[in-house]
């Protein structure tokens, strides 16, 4: 089991890709079994035991199980009563439990990622090439997952994977490369550094961490939400509640992180924040005001921040340039628009402040006219944040707010949080990244199927027991009964 | 370790999908509700047209060039390519058609009308595939030019031909077989003729299906369940379906996107153009100048009515055929016994809507049925004008009801670049 | 503007109405005119097909075009040119524009040729209602505007006044200014069908290009047929099914267009508005079908009611 | 977390331009070089704007001559027969008027683009509009200029009428927009017809065989400015599609209501999170695009026609969605594709009279908007290439300046 580990956009998935065929290399050789190899196409590396479970999912929604499978690889076993047979005989010897004939929609991410492995199994791979598998798992799933992999190992297959989790590289791969900025600066052996040096040889200097020290909460009341219930209902899946009586309470110069599975309600609960998404019942009170039935735009005006969690779904226009982008979200309020009723555009204003934002927050550009798409996530990531804090909101929503994003810019952007939280914004945290949200937030929730089904002082609380809330395993207040500062 | 206060486990329901997909049953069972609710219509209104063995079969021939179109747009749809060049594709399919028909006999004609057609359907993929360009732009584009080149070719080629000396139009073309189930035919429309309750309605219909069918009807209509089979149970089909659904998935799994995007665009034109032959040839027996007449964007509108399936396609064609034919075939009258066909229609959604407690979609469906009946009741005829925009009010009045239920392939009209994952 | 009447003489031309040459109608008829003006008058020729929805303002620039390069008469074919020939005409004096079925423009160089279509349909009306056994028959129309709408006046009444008992079933096509139902025999067939469905025995068509497909539904049935605009039963492309062509409701735009081509190239050209109805044969009941000349009593009646019509006896109605 | 602090270098931005501007010296200064690589930026994307028409109609009128050539054709006399043509002050004045309304519509389908809402309804949305124009016009009885005000608002207010029927059905039922427009479009057809029958509203002039709705007194004839006895009127109207075309401009690139309705077009999700409510989003662009498209017919109304019969131009809509394609959705940029395919509509008849076919000039429209969208596509991309390798190049250069001098920490 060999890792590879890397800041953001050191190069560790194109890497990958140009293993798996995608892209071509345009120097150097790739050998499989000691012999050279030329891909042109991913199909020329399946033919040669290659797999590989990407980054992102690469799974059709609308297919079932059976169909996402054996797509591609249909000269093997069909499409049909074969080809389930064959898929039950893979996920039972390696306890994967999938279920071929239900659509992939209706799976959760860890179920995904286990049709994604099956997927490369089906294959016959002897090569699996795993691009951050562990990224959106809790610590179970991740656990489940080693189990599943080193099985694999022992059937003498080949893994490699991909992780910024560096204590899981530590734990389970044989062989650790570093890479960085596109080259390979070292190769070592888990046994011989620490987490910290290999963090340390990725990014060439010193580790940040997203610890919060002294308590900047104070006892007013910010974001109220009471009783907040949600339910959905589309063709495709009927009527379910996805957000259940959800009643929260967060205090100017909190930060409230909340935990949770991706799929769980979280979406929603944002959704149902910003305004994009109307509760069925319950009420949510920004300060003293009832903001229930206030549109987004209002929101926003009213001091609400976003910074969302899909950045090119949700935060920017990506052939915009950065000047448009910086108006997005604020067009109603200086320096974006001038006039009675805020009805003219300021270009200048917004292109001198954006100019501003770009120097403030250290977004890596040659001016502000280049369109969004250009700049790499970790950037983008910068500007919005940037432009959320330009206008010093009273309540940040921030979801994954370093998802994507080095660590020197992660560091920044923790910086800017704590700053603002010192004079009294509200933050509600989501995060995937539990050390994240154990070092960020004053107080922990834990979300599952659209309930808040526990509480937990980060001061204490381990990302295991977290982990383990996060599953449904364990409810209620989160008591850590061993001994303090055990916690990382 | 760490002990937790384990509280009672509050474990939700886990999520169970309640799938509310019209299902086959469903389907079925709505069709016979509409064939009864028809057959109780006609009893009022004594239009007895309305479910005629003529009506029927009538309803069938307009249906078909609708419903191949509709297929073209649901094979480039499914491969993710959206095709609102049908149109243009039709209308080389007719030319073409007719152009070898006329000089070579039908059957070369449908061949080369198929051709004619898919040669639209390349150049919609070089533009869209190869290009990446807005697949609704260079559908519109395609339809321009499909009209300047059949015109330009039409003057050297028609002008010249014995038998039309006119640019306008080609020669008239032998006639593709007519089949005509013997014993049954007869026996449906006596059966049909007697106007009885519910039986004589589905003689009509049975009957319409069995009476001078041309060899290319036979052979448009096989092509519904064989798309099917096609797209749903070949491995062919799963892979053009995947680049519809997620085609940079697909590249990963070595499927070779821009293959299948081409081939089910060609296969589109083909479609389509064989839904133009089938005008010159089986419809009429002659190319004329703007003989489609929009036909492609309804076919169009066909395949989204029927949610990207074959099966809702040609039902969403067939709605189309019917209210076309109804309107023909001395429409004033017919089309006033459909009024009171949306009246008992309308008034089924809006009860169905009470009992869901959705009071105003509820009220205001009562209200449009109760304003139906008035004129219903007020008037003898419904105004030609009126008429002739059955059909597509029928269409939109439809995809009011049904449109939220409706799912296009996820990918479709995305511009897709190899190597973009 | 005038002085560029002074060019070249080009001849005659016509401008057409949508539909163009092909049209299997007057646009067709107008060209055999403008034909057989080349051959026996030996004049130049020329023809304007006009575009897909275009606005008046085309209109005059196609008849300016035409005045300028030096042809004369100028005839623009169908009503939709009214404007543009009031327009036009100003400006070119010397030039001769016809207009074919429209009678609002007014000057000294202008000629309206205008038709009673109503006359030569009732006159099919006869013919059909004498026909029919099942005392049905069918109206097909391409396009409801008021000038199908005439043709079906005059047949109702021609049917009715022949057989109050006989029940005719009227039905158009498409709409204006969605012309294609005089392009679409596919819906020309199936509306036969209903008729014929409907007990109909004799259907009449006015409905260009469309009409066909009337035809050929009613003949594959072993129905008649009535034509329409020219004598259809000598038409080219429907040799298959001329015997069941009963007559065909004729309109001389043919001779109208020579006529008026004559005119000029004689020095004296004609002007105002020149109606051609039954009596001087403008229009009328083409009778080459051998079937029809046999049905002596039908063409009996034909020949009174022509009578009636012409000495005014009988007042035929425009609108229905 | 001090060291990141230090690897945020002050000379960043400025270091990057400048790092790529002169291939050597890493330090600048950071706003001045910013500002320097904006005004760069933008050039480039002017540049990138401007090859892809002309490298289309290259590419166009190459295709077209290959036509010609292919069927025995002098493959350059067309053009210049159509240009000698186009010479003629009365082909000229054709030109420009036919081109104010396809202007207008070509306006209303890029409002709808914009949006990426395709409103393929604007040809029903302008007859409705027109006709119903025409009869309040003809019989509305106010002093000139008030009835033109009255004429030109019911216009706007029955195009946007129809075409907020399908974004009703858009927003609340979720019906395609394209799909509900195209029947829409017959619908309108239908409804003219019955409401300008005789019975109904209409008016059948004696002998004649049309339909009108009677004619607008001349008091209510938009003035127009007389080039000559041949060449006739430009019409009035032409100035108001330019001040259209101008508000246009003005509302999208200058307002909050035009930033608004540009970010849902650039993407829905992202500006539904920004605070647009994208459902009246998308019914207001609706609603403008047919109140635009109502103005389509107005230059032939008050300017031509003054009544609308039977024989009212059809189709605008349909070649408003080419022009609005060649142009972009610029205001500029419709201006000229109006221009263009008036010029390639007005001209074609003087191929006819030369022995080519007039379809010769359809072809080339078709060919055109092909060509057109593809090299705006290929330099669309090639210019989003390029810019993020050079972004990426000037990055680079940057890190290399910065890491050759702090050196990497062992
Ligand atoms: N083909 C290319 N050649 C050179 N540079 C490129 C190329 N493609 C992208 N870049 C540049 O690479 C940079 C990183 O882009 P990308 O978004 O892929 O980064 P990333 O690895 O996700 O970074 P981050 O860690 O910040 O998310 C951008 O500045 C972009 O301009
Ligand atoms: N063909 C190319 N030439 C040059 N640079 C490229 C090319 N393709 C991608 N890049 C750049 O290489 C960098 C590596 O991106 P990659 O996605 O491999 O990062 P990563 O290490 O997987 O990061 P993450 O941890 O965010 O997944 C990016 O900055 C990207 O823009
Ligand atoms: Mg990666
Ligand atoms: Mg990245």
């Amino acid at each position: 089991m060999h890792a590879i580990v890397g800041e953001n956009g050191a190069g560790k998935s194109t890497l990958m890709k140009t293993l798996y065929g995608m892209h071509k290399p345009d120097e150097g050789t790739i050998a499989v079994d000691g012999e050279e190899v030329s891909f042109h196409s991913p199909a020329d590396a399946i033919a040669r035991g290659l797999g590989m479970v990407h980054q992102h999912f690469m799974l059709a929604d609308n297919l079932t199980v059976l169909e996402n499978v054996v797509l591609g690889a249909e000269k093997l076993y069909g499409i049909g009563g074969k080809a389930r047979a064959k898929i039950k005989e893979i996920s039972d010897a390696y306890a994967l439990g999938v279920r071929p004939d239900v659509l992939v929609e209706d799976l959760g991410v860890a179920d995904r990622q286990r049709v994604e492995i099956l997927k490369v199994l089906y294959r016959g791979a002897r090569t699996l090439i795993l691009d951050e598998p562990t990224a959106v798992l809790v610590p179970q799933e991740v656990d489940a997952l080693f189990d599943n992999l080193r099985e694999l190992k022992a059937e003498g297959l080949t893994v490699i994977f991909i992780s910024h989790k560096l204590g899981e590289v530590l734990s389970v791969a044989d062989d650790i490369t570093v890479i960085r900025r596109g080259t390979t600066v070292g190769s070592v052996v888990p046994s011989e550094v620490t987490a910290r040096q290999l963090a340390e040889m990725m990014v060439g200097s010193e580790l940040p961490s997203p610890e919060t020290r002294e308590s900047t909460v104070t006892d007013v009341p910010m974001l109220r939400v009471e009783g907040v219930t949600l339910t959905t209902e589309d063709a495709e899946h009927g009527a379910r509640t996805v957000l259940d009586d959800i009643t929260f309470t967060i205090r100017k110069g909190e930060v409230l992180g909340l935990a949770g599975v991706e799929g769980n309600g979280q979406t929603e609960l944002i959704d149902a924040l910003v305004g994009t998404r109307k509760p069925d019942s319950g009420t949510i009170l920004l300060g003293e005001e009832d903001i229930t039935g206030w549109t987004t735009r209002r929101r926003r005006e009213g001091g609400v921040g976003y910074i969302p969690e899909d950045r090119h779904r949700h935060g920017l226009l990506l052939e915009s340039p950065l000047w448009e982008n910086r108006i997005l979200g604020h067009v109603t309020e200086r320096p974006n628009t001038k006039g009675k009723g805020r009805f003219w555009l300021d270009l200048q204003g917004a292109r001198a402040d954006t100019e501003r934002i770009v120097t403030e927050y250290d977004v890596r550009t040659p001016g502000i006219e280049v369109t969004a798409a250009s700049l790499s996530g970790g950037n983008q990531q910068k500007l919005i944040v940037g432009r959320e804090m330009s206008h010093h909101p009273r309540l940040l929503i921030a979801a994954h707010p370093t998802r994507g994003v080095d660590v020197g810019a992660q560091a920044q952007i923790w910086d800017q949080i704590r700053e603002a939280r010192r004079e009294g914004l509200a933050v509600l945290l989501i995060s995937a990244d539990l050390d994240e949200l154990i070092g960020l937030s004053d107080t922990l929730r834990v979300i599952y199927r659209g309930r808040l089904v526990a509480d937990a002082d980060p001061a204490t609380i381990t990302p295991e027991e977290l982990g383990s809330a996060m599953t449904g395993a364990a409810t209620g207040h989160l008591e850590h009964l061993a001994e303090e500062g055990a916690a990382r | 370790m760490a002990t937790m206060t384990q509280t009672a486990a509050g474990k939700p329901q886990p999520r169970k999908p309640v799938r509310q997909k019209l299902s086959l049953p469903v389907v079925l069972l709505i069709v016979a509700g509409a064939v009864v609710l028809a057959s109780v219509v006609r009893m009022i209104t004594g239009a007895d047209d309305i479910t005629s063995v003529g009506q029927v079969s009538g309803a069938l021939e307009l249906a078909i060039p609708i419903g191949l179109a509709g297929l073209g747009g649901l094979w480039a749809e499914r491969a993710g390519v959206v095709n609102i060049g049908l149109e243009g594709m039709m209308i080389l399919g007719t030319w073409f058609g007719a152009w070898a028909g006329y000089q070579w006999g039908p059957w070369t004609g449908v061949l080369l009308g198929i051709l004619g057609g898919a040669l639209g359907g390349l150049l919609h993929a070089v533009i869209t595939v190869t290009f990446g360009v807005n697949h609704i732009v260079s559908g519109v584009a395609i339809n321009i030019l499909a009209v300047g080149v059949t015109r330009y070719l039409s003057n050297f080629t028609f002008l010249e031909a014995e038998g039309s000396k006119s640019a306008r139009q080609s020669p008239t073309i032998d006639p593709i077989t007519d089949i005509t189930v013997p014993g049954l035919s007869d026996a449906m429309k006596t059966l049909n003729g007697k106007h009885w309750f519910l039986v004589s309605d589905l003689a009509g219909f049975v009957g319409g299906v069995v009476t001078e069918l041309s060899l290319l009807t036979v052979v448009a209509l096989l092509l519904v369940p064989f798309t099917w089979w096609v797209l749903w149970r070949t491995s062919f089909g799963l892979r053009l379906r995947s680049c519809g659904e997620n085609p940079v998935a697909a590249e990963s799994l070595g499927v070779n996107v821009y293959r299948y995007k081409y081939l089910a665009v060609i296969i589109s034109g083909g479609f389509a153009g064989l839904g133009g032959v089938f005008l010159a040839e089986v419809a009429s027996n002659i190319y004329q100048e703007g003989q489609t007449g929009n036909r492609g964007y309804i076919g169009l509108a066909a395949m989204i009515f029927g949610n990207w399936m074959p099966g809702g396609l040609a039902m969403g064609a067939g709605l189309f055929g019917y209210t076309d034919s109804l309107n023909l075939r001395s429409g004033g009258t017919n089309v006033h016994a459909l009024l009171l066909f949306l009246v008992f229609v309308l008034a089924l959604v809006a009860l169905w809507q009470l009992y869901r407690k959705k009071y105003l979609a509820g009220v205001i469906g009562a209200a449009f049925s109760a304003l139906l009946l008035v004129w219903y009741s007020l008037t003898e005829e419904v105004p030609s004008q009126f008429v002739t925009a059955a059909p597509y009010i029928a269409t939109l009045l439809v995809l009011a009801l049904s449109a939220q239920r409706l799912r296009a392939p996820k990918a479709a009209g995305q511009p897709y670049y190899k190597g973009g994952g | 503007g005038s002085s560029s009447d002074s060019k070249k003489d080009k001849g005659a031309a016509i401008a057409y109405d949508v539909g163009g040459r092909g049209d299997q109608s007057f646009n067709d008829a107008a060209y055999a005119g403008l034909a057989k003006a080349e051959k026996e008058l030996g004049v130049k020729v020329d023809d304007q097909e006009p575009s897909e929805g275009e606005s008046d303002a085309d209109k005059v620039q196609r008849l300016t075009e035409l005045a300028r390069e030096g042809h004369n008469p100028v005839i623009a074919v169908g009503f939709v040119y009214a404007p543009a020939v009031k327009e036009v005409a100003k400006k070119y004096p010397k030039v001769t524009f016809g207009l074919v079925d429209d009678d609002t423009v007014h000057a000294k160089n202008v000629v309206n040729m205008v038709f009673n279509e109503e006359q030569a349909s009732y006159l099919a009306g006869v013919a059909a209602a004498l026909t029919s056994k099942s005392k049905t028959v069918g109206f097909v129309g391409g396009v409801e505007n008021p000038l199908i709408k005439k043709f079906e006046a005059g047949y109702v009444q021609g049917v009715h006044d022949t057989d109050k008992s006989v029940k005719v079933k009227v039905q158009y096509l498409t709409q204006p200014p969605d012309y294609s139902g005089f392009k679409k025999p596919d819906l020309g067939k199936s509306t036969a069908n209903g008729q014929l469905d409907a007990g109909a025995d004799v259907i009449y068509q006015s409905a260009g290009k469309a009409g066909t497909g009337v035809i050929e539904a009613a003949a594959a049935r072993g129905k008649w047929a009535i034509g329409v605009d020219m004598d259809q039963y000598k038409q080219a492309g429907l040799v298959k099914v001329k015997d069941k062509i009963l007559a065909s409701a004729t309109k001389g735009v043919s001779d109208a267009v020579f006529n008026l081509i004559k005119s000029v190239k004689d020095g004296k050209p004609q002007s105002g508005t020149v109606r051609y109805g039954l009596k001087t044969g403008g229009v009328g009941l083409a009778d080459s079908n051998p079937a029809y000349q046999k049905m002596t009593k039908v063409v009996e009646a034909v020949e009174t009611a022509k009578k009636k019509i012409i000495s005014g006896e009988i007042k035929v109605k425009t609108t229905p | 977390m001090k060291k990141t602090d230090e690897a945020k270098p002050d000379t960043a931005t400025g270091g990057t331009t400048a790092g790529a501007t002169s291939g050597t010296d890493g330090a600048g200064k950071a706003t001045g070089g910013a500002t320097a690589g904006g005004k760069r930026f933008s050039r480039d994307r002017m540049l990138l704007a401007a090859a892809g028409p002309v490298l289309a109609l290259v590419v166009a009128v190459v295709l077209t001559s290959v036509v010609l050539l292919a069927s025995g054709k002098s493959p350059f006399e067309p053009y210049t027969l159509m240009f000698e043509y186009a010479a003629n002050a009365d082909v000229q004045v054709l030109i420009i008027n036919q081109a104010s309304s396809y202007y207008l519509a070509a306006l209303a389908v890029a409002v709808g683009f914009r949006m990426n809402l395709f409103n393929i309804g604007v040809d029903g949305q302008y007859r409705l509009a027109a006709m119903a124009a025409a009869l309040v016009g003809a019989n509305a009885g106010l002093p000139g200029p008030l009835n033109i005000a009255l004429i030109v608002i019911v216009a706007m207010l029955v195009g946007a009428f129809w075409a907020g029927i399908a974004g009703i059905l858009k927003t609340t039922r979720g019906v395609s927009e394209v799909v509900s427009t195209i029947m829409l479009n017959a619908i309108a057809t239908s409804l003219i017809a019955y409401l300008i029958l005789p019975e109904q509203f209409g008016v059948q002039p004696k002998g004649s065989n049309n339909l009108t709705t009677g004619d607008l007194p001349s008091s209510s004839w938009f003035p127009g400015i007389h080039v000559s006895d041949v060449a006739g009127d430009v019409y009035g109207f032409v100035f108001v599609a330019i001040g259209c075309g101008v508000a246009y401009w003005l509302v999208l690139n200058r307002t909050r209501f035009g930033f608004d309705l540009r970010a849902t077009g650039a993407s829905e999700s992202a500006a539904a999170a920004s605070g647009v409510d994208a459902k009246r989003m998308v019914l207001t662009s609706m609603l403008i695009s047919g109140a635009v498209a109502g103005l389509a017919g107005m230059p032939v109304l008050l300017g031509d026609s003054h009544t609308y019969s039977l024989n009212f131009q059809t189709g605008i809509g349909f070649t408003g969605i080419t022009i609005a394609l060649l142009g972009r959705n610029n205001a500029v940029g419709i201006a000229f594709g109006a221009l263009l395919i008036a010029f390639l509509d007005k001209t074609a008849s003087t191929l006819d009279y030369n022995g080519y076919e007039k379809e010769i000039a359809t072809i080339m429209q078709g060919l055109i908007v092909i060509s057109v969208v593809v090299s705006y596509e290929t330099v669309r991309r090639y210019g989003l290439r390029r810019q993020q390798r050079k972004v990426g190049e000037e990055l680079a250069a940057a890190a290399r300046a910065t890491t050759t001098r702090e050196e990497v920490p062992a």
